[in-house]
């Protein structure tokens, strides 16, 4: 009896879990199976009258795609990455899509995404539906070293190729991937940048010479904090303490900061998401140790710092790869629609999403066909002027990007480094904070 | 009658087996591995907590540490089935190390304590291992799902039958009787203590492989991301949703859950999580023993409708 | 004053009383006498609104007691000290007072109340600062008797009250039954120490496998074989 | 180099106590109810931003809106419980735990998601005119929103000891945790002291989260950050024992603290955690919790 019963129960078990999984693609119609993988083009089934040698007919949509943490732990840089392909997207299909060669048309882009929840392995499987159902020619990243890390193998997987920002991981560039493009900073720009940077704009003698490095226990903490490390003696500094703690919202940063405060360092690099970043800020406040000069990547980055932490988060420095006083063609259209929707300029984050839109789209223009490999090429080929200036690629997939150096000056974002493009004059050294 | 409806599962079972071959989207036999590996992790999860009783919230554990395992050996070049059953063996280890402590706490105090132990391993592997795990670029050009999907298939039908036939064991018995009354059932001459251990080993041998299964199939992850405490929930929620200490229950659990899951993101959009709980609570609160024991208050009623007793039974108490 | 007619109540499936009546009037002293897993319990468990019957009538001084919860019928007057007394162990002999007093008219004579009931048993006001779980077990039961009384009922139910007592202090808790009832307080005694109790009760009930098989006064009972039989060995 | 280290324990201590106010709401309503409510955490995550709104529009000192962050929280906590929790008050002790657990779970998704929607992922703090401000006693540093979280975790601890000591209710609650029948047979209802403890619970879940939004930062999903910290504190002080959770709570801020100096912050966590499960198996009661009954 029993038994009979836990067969028929399994049965039944085994049949929804069929059905309902057959359902969700099956919804689609029942394509005539694909001839073949991305390599082949698309083959037109009827040849069109007009011309001699006519064109294939144009798809209705370039298909892009992204996988995009809206929520959880990586959520509030996905929803300053988001606007960016969103408007940029929109740009595009207002001027009538992208001309592709190979059709004779301008084609409209049609941008999927869908929300990861911060997870890799929902990453995986949004990514893994976008190739399936949307047959996309492109992806867009995400946000966080975690979600890239993950996606682009899944891009590489499907040779699909792949434009991410917001994160400045190196590492994951050379493992040989073919498709992964990143207009971004990485470690090794950040770990010179920031020593140039101080000692170009601030005089000899004046220089924080002694260097604290609070980085976390991960790669990219690793990567970065090893090379400014590394760095630091050839450009006249001294690391004088270098503290590792976990990612974690909630790092006790007591004990570095004492230790920072007895070695008299002066000059604080470090990488915090917003909580711990927060944390650090009001304890250094707390224990009375005010480097002259911060570079605090991450935390800083969004409007709110200046809102949570008022005086305590002045002067801070960040490299976010861009900023909406950029002097660029297309910046101002970009912080006008932003203004209009969010009432103020374009976020950090959403500049750099927006060039990898005109990337591709650059891409897939002068590839003259959405065939994926073919886009891979012209996207390795880049050399164009995007709302963060000149992009090109190395071998790595890495760019070669612009670097500013943003300050929080009272209590706005102010672009200070290059001085050309500055919204503000770089400001040092910061005072103590009971001078604030 | 019985035989056809084993009839009935084995043409079920190889239906499912030869879906790679009919389906060509990845993206279908993505969500099925996902449904797989979560009705692996239920059904694991089941033996130690529902049919011993043992709630534990440190599941993600095992199935870390059979992910760890594996993936540091397969990766540098080790035969692939060596590597996976090291994942469940580490996964047995760890559990034989933990098991005569944890079984000394009781009720919440065991639930938390095993928390506790996935959050140590959880932050220990993230400090050990902080870099990615990404599968090299060759591995990557010739991945392929299908082998994975019927890894996670096979694992699927050795758990829900290992399960079942434990369900049905003296030693399975056993275990019940642990859970039932403690004291009662060393009374009977059940030896509680090495029940619980047996019902731990087995739960985390089974995890454990889960993990090694998705070391496999996993292109690029943290080391430490199996081991968050997420994947314990999200085990735990399933088996209660569909039914503590059944076989089924598990199983329909796992399938709810991913599947509404699964649909809401790719329909709802932005409210897809708000949507979920909502339906989630729903579900709860109106079928509050999940969906085995809503089905068999269904075929009471049935049964009952025939008998002349009295059905406003009162079930306060 | 209170009557139970043709009670049935379940636990899940399982039914435990089938057809109960029963009658208790004002100032009597009734028991209810009957061996282990009767129904004894069951019953007072729907007196008191924790098991709510499948089919019959409970009333208490006219009102029907089946739509009231248990702390409104505690309110009307009827007090249970159920099996073994349950007293708070974590909580001190007063408090456990106090919480008897915890109905509105009850809390208003707390004072007065309180005083009658340390008049009656001098041991709980020595007492009255140690924690209840450190009382010994004849005081536990006069602790548990006492926070019953602390809310004036005017029917007090007794679970069981001589059960694990010496057998010196379950002479003396008969007695301190039949005062309570001399007193004017209307008495359910629920007993398997049948004996004892059909020799204090005015009348009794019999129950057995969840049905009401004798009824009479003590003496009548006793002179039944199959109660002599089955009861007193 | 010493007093470096007490300067470390002093802050470990002062964040402990928040610790411990986080775990109080959730072991008073763990403790008479026997509902583990999973999303207390987001209860503390929605307390916070309570306190930053009411200080970012309104201009209140976090500290003072206090009581106004305390009022919105109850009445958070009593529509959850009317609308929830109280479907599974009468089911037995085991599956009532299962069950909130599960119906916890699913409002941790919703109230992330409402929060994410409502005001971003962005992480929000607030920072007074004497945040970061300290006075010094021996040449160790008290910062003063410190201090003042500690009074405040302090106070609460107090007024819910005299609350549950002094007043009927109060005893009524404890008569509840000990005994919920006998204590119905006392005419108390029950219904009504579950409701009060899980609104008590939210309250004090409001406290903890202003004094998060001050200390730390507070974002949408930091609930389960706090839910588990909240879980281990209950246990580690011994559940229903109010003392004892404070009292875990600084014992785990302490510790933490300790290990970061001693070892370095990498392991901080753990060996909070590693010293967590050695009181729970020599001392399985929590360090002040009453023995099994």
């Amino acid at each position: 009896m029993m038994k009979k019963r836990l067969s028929f129960l399994i049965l039944i078990a085994i049949l929804l879990s069929m059905v309902l999984t057959g359902c969700a693609p099956a919804t689609e119609e029942p394509a005539p199976p694909e001839p073949a993988p991305a390599e082949e083009e698309p083959v037109a089934e009827e040849p069109a009258e007009e011309e001699p040698a006519p064109p294939p007919p144009a798809p209705e949509f370039i298909e892009i795609g992204a996988s995009i943490p809206m929520t959880g732990k990586f959520g509030s840089l996905g929803n300053m990455v988001l606007p960016g392909y969103e408007y940029a997207v929109a740009a595009i299909n207002a001027d009538g899509g992208i001309y592709v060669e190979e059709y004779d048309a301008k084609i409209p882009v049609r941008f999927t995404y869908y929300d990861d929840e911060s997870d890799p392995t929902k990453a995986v499987s949004k990514l893994e539906t976008l190739y399936a159902d949307q047959d996309v020619t492109v992806y867009l990243g995400g946000a966080g070293s975690a979600m890239h890390a993950a996606a682009s193998a899944i891009a590489e997987k499907n040779q699909v190729p792949y434009c991410g920002i917001a994160f400045a991981l190196y590492e994951i560039h050379q493992q040989g991937y073919q498709y992964l493009f990143s207009p971004f900073p990485k470690s090794p720009d950040m770990a010179r940048d920031v020593y140039e940077y101080v000692n170009a704009n601030v005089p000899e003698g004046e220089r924080p010479t002694k260097v604290a490095i609070f980085a976390y226990n991960t790669d990219w903490g690793k990567e970065l904090g090893g090379l400014w490390e590394d760095n630091a003696a050839e450009y006249g500094y001294e690391v004088v303490v270098r503290e590792e703690t976990p990612l974690a919202p909630d790092n006790d940063y007591t004990d570095a900061i004492l230790k920072a405060k007895a070695a008299g360092a002066e000059m604080l690099l470090s990488m915090p998401i917003f909580p711990d970043g927060s944390g650090m800020f009001k304890t250094m406040a707390e224990l009375d140790w005010a480097p002259k000069f911060a570079l605090v990547i991450r935390a800083p980055e969004g409007v709110n710092w200046g809102e949570s932490m008022g005086t305590i988060g002045e002067y801070v420095t960040i490299f976010p790869g861009w900023h909406h006083g950029a002097d660029f063609p297309g910046v101002d259209e970009l912080n006008a629609v932003y203004e209009a929707d969010f009432g103020r300029p374009a976020d950090l984050l959403t500049g750099p999403a927006y060039a990898c839109v005109q990337i591709v789209a650059a891409a897939i223009e002068s590839a003259g066909t959405l065939d994926r490999a073919a886009v891979r090429d012209a996207m390795a080929a880049t050399d164009l002027e995007t709302v963060m200036g000149r992009v090109t690629f190395n071998e790595d997939g890495t760019g070669n990007v612009w670097n500013p150096l943003i300050q929080w000056l009272n209590g706005a974002l102010e672009l200070v480094v290059p001085e050309d493009h500055a919204t503000a004059e770089f400001f040092y050294p910061a005072p103590p904070f009971g001078e604030r | 009658m019985a035989r056809i409806q084993l009839l009935l599962v084995a043409v079920v079972v190889i239906l499912l087996a030869c879906l790679p071959l009919v389906i060509e989207k990845d993206s279908t036999l993505n969500l099925l591995v996902l449904i797989l590996l979560f009705i692996i992790m239920a059904s694991s999860w089941n033996i130690l907590g529902g049919f011993t009783g043992q709630t534990s919230l440190g599941h993600a554990a095992f199935f870390g540490l059979g992910s760890l395992a594996t993936r540091l050996l397969w990766i540098q070049g080790f035969p692939l089935l060596p590597s996976l059953l090291a994942g469940g063996g580490l996964a047995v280890v760890f559990a034989l190390v933990i098991g005569i402590p944890a079984f000394k706490l009781k009720g919440v105090y065991f639930a938390i304590g095993t928390l506790a132990l996935g959050q140590i391993l959880f932050v220990t592997v993230g400090n050990l291992f902080p870099t990615i795990s990404a599968l090299p670029v060759e591995a990557l050009r010739t991945y392929q799902l299908a082998p994975r999907y019927y890894l996670f298939l096979v694992l699927t039908i050795l758990t829900v039958g290992f399960a079942y036939l434990l369900a049905n064991s003296r030693v399975g018995l056993g275990m019940m009787a642990v859970r039932e009354d403690e004291d009662a059932a060393e009374a009977l001459g059940v030896n509680a203590r090495r029940h619980k251990l047996l019902a731990l080993v087995f739960s985390a041998f089974l995890a454990g492989m889960a993990g090694s299964a998705f070391a496999y199939y996993h292109v690029s992850y943290y080391y430490q991301f199996p081991f968050a405490p997420i994947w314990s929930f999200d085990t735990l929620t399933m088996v209660y949703i569909g039914g503590q200490g059944t076989i089924i229950g598990p199983i329909v659990g796992a399938i709810f859950f991913v599947l509404l899951r699964e649909f809401l993101v790719l329909n709802v959009g932005e409210y897809h999580l708000i949507v979920f709980g909502v339906l989630f609570i729903l579900v709860v609160l109106f079928l509050p023993g999940g969906f085995v024991e809503a089905w068999e208050k269904i075929r009471n009623l049935l049964v009952r409708r025939r008998s002349k007793r009295d059905r406003n039974a009162s079930t306060t108490a | 004053m209170l009557k139970l007619e043709n009670i049935n109540a379940y636990y899940g499936d399982l039914q435990a009383l089938w057809g109960i009546s029963l009658d208790v009037n004002e100032g009597e002293l009734v028991a209810l006498v009957g061996p282990n897993g009767a129904g004894k319990t069951t019953t007072l468990k729907v007196i008191a609104g924790l098991l709510a019957p499948a089919a019959g009538l409970v009333e208490f001084r006219g009102q029907d007691l089946l739509k009231k919860s248990v702390h409104q019928i505690v309110s009307l007057g009827i007090s249970q000290v159920p099996e073994g007394g349950r007293i708070f162990p974590g909580m001190t002999v007063l408090e456990n007072l106090e919480l008897g007093a915890f109905v509105p008219e009850a809390r208003k004579a707390k004072d007065q109340t309180l005083q009658s009931v340390y008049k009656s048993y001098p041991i709980l006001e020595e007492r009255s600062d140690q924690l209840a779980g450190t009382l010994s077990g004849g005081e536990r039961q006069m602790l548990a008797i006492g926070r019953a009384l602390m809310s004036k009922p005017r029917l007090l139910v007794l679970d069981e009250p001589s059960f694990g007592l010496a057998p010196i202090l379950v002479d003396q808790m008969f007695v301190m039954i039949t005062e309570i009832n001399k007193q004017g307080v209307t008495v359910l005694l629920v007993e398997q120490n049948v004996r004892a109790a059909l020799e204090v009760a005015h009348r009794s009930y019999v129950i057995e496998n969840g049905e009401i098989v004798g009824e009479g006064t003590g003496v009548d009972l006793l002179s039944f074989e199959s109660i002599r039989s089955a009861y007193l060995g | 180099m010493t007093e470096a280290f007490v300067q470390i324990i002093i802050f470990g201590i002062l964040i402990g106590a928040l610790y411990g106010l986080a775990a109080l709401g959730l072991s008073m309503v763990f403790g008479v109810t026997k509902i583990l409510n999973i999303a207390h955490g987001e209860l503390i995550m929605l307390g916070g931003y309570a306190s930053f709104w009411l200080f970012r529009l309104v201009g209140l000192d976090p500290f003072i809106s206090l009581p106004l962050t305390m009022l919105i929280m109850a009445v958070v906590g009593l529509v959850l419980y009317k609308l929830l929790f109280v479907r599974t008050v009468k089911l037995p002790e085991e599956e009532k735990i299962k069950n909130t657990m599960l119906i916890g779970f699913g409002l941790t998704l919703i109230l992330q998601n409402i929060a994410l929607i409502l005001w971003t992922a962005d992480d929000r703090g607030i920072t007074t005119a004497y945040s970061g401000q300290v006075f010094t006693v021996l040449n160790i540093r008290f910062p003063i929103v410190r201090v003042a979280g500690f009074a405040v975790a302090l106070i609460c601890l107090l007024s819910l000891h005299l609350f549950l000591r002094k007043t009927y209710t109060g005893k009524a609650i404890r008569a509840t945790v000990e005994d919920w029948e006998a204590a119905a047979l006392m005419g108390i209802n029950i219904q009504q002291v579950y409701m009060l403890s899980f609104v008590l619970g939210a309250a004090l879940a409001g406290v903890a989260g202003a004094l998060v939004s001050v200390t730390f930062s507070i974002d949408p999903s930091m609930g389960m950050h706090w839910t588990l910290k909240a879980l281990i504190v209950m246990v580690l002080g011994g559940l229903g024992s109010i003392a004892g959770t404070f009292a875990g709570g600084i014992l785990l801020g302490a510790t933490e603290s300790a290990t970061a100096f001693l070892i370095g912050g990498n392991y901080r966590e753990v060996i909070g955690l590693l010293l967590f499960l050695l009181v729970l198996i020599f001392r399985p009661q929590g360090l002040l919790g009453a023995k099994e009954r």
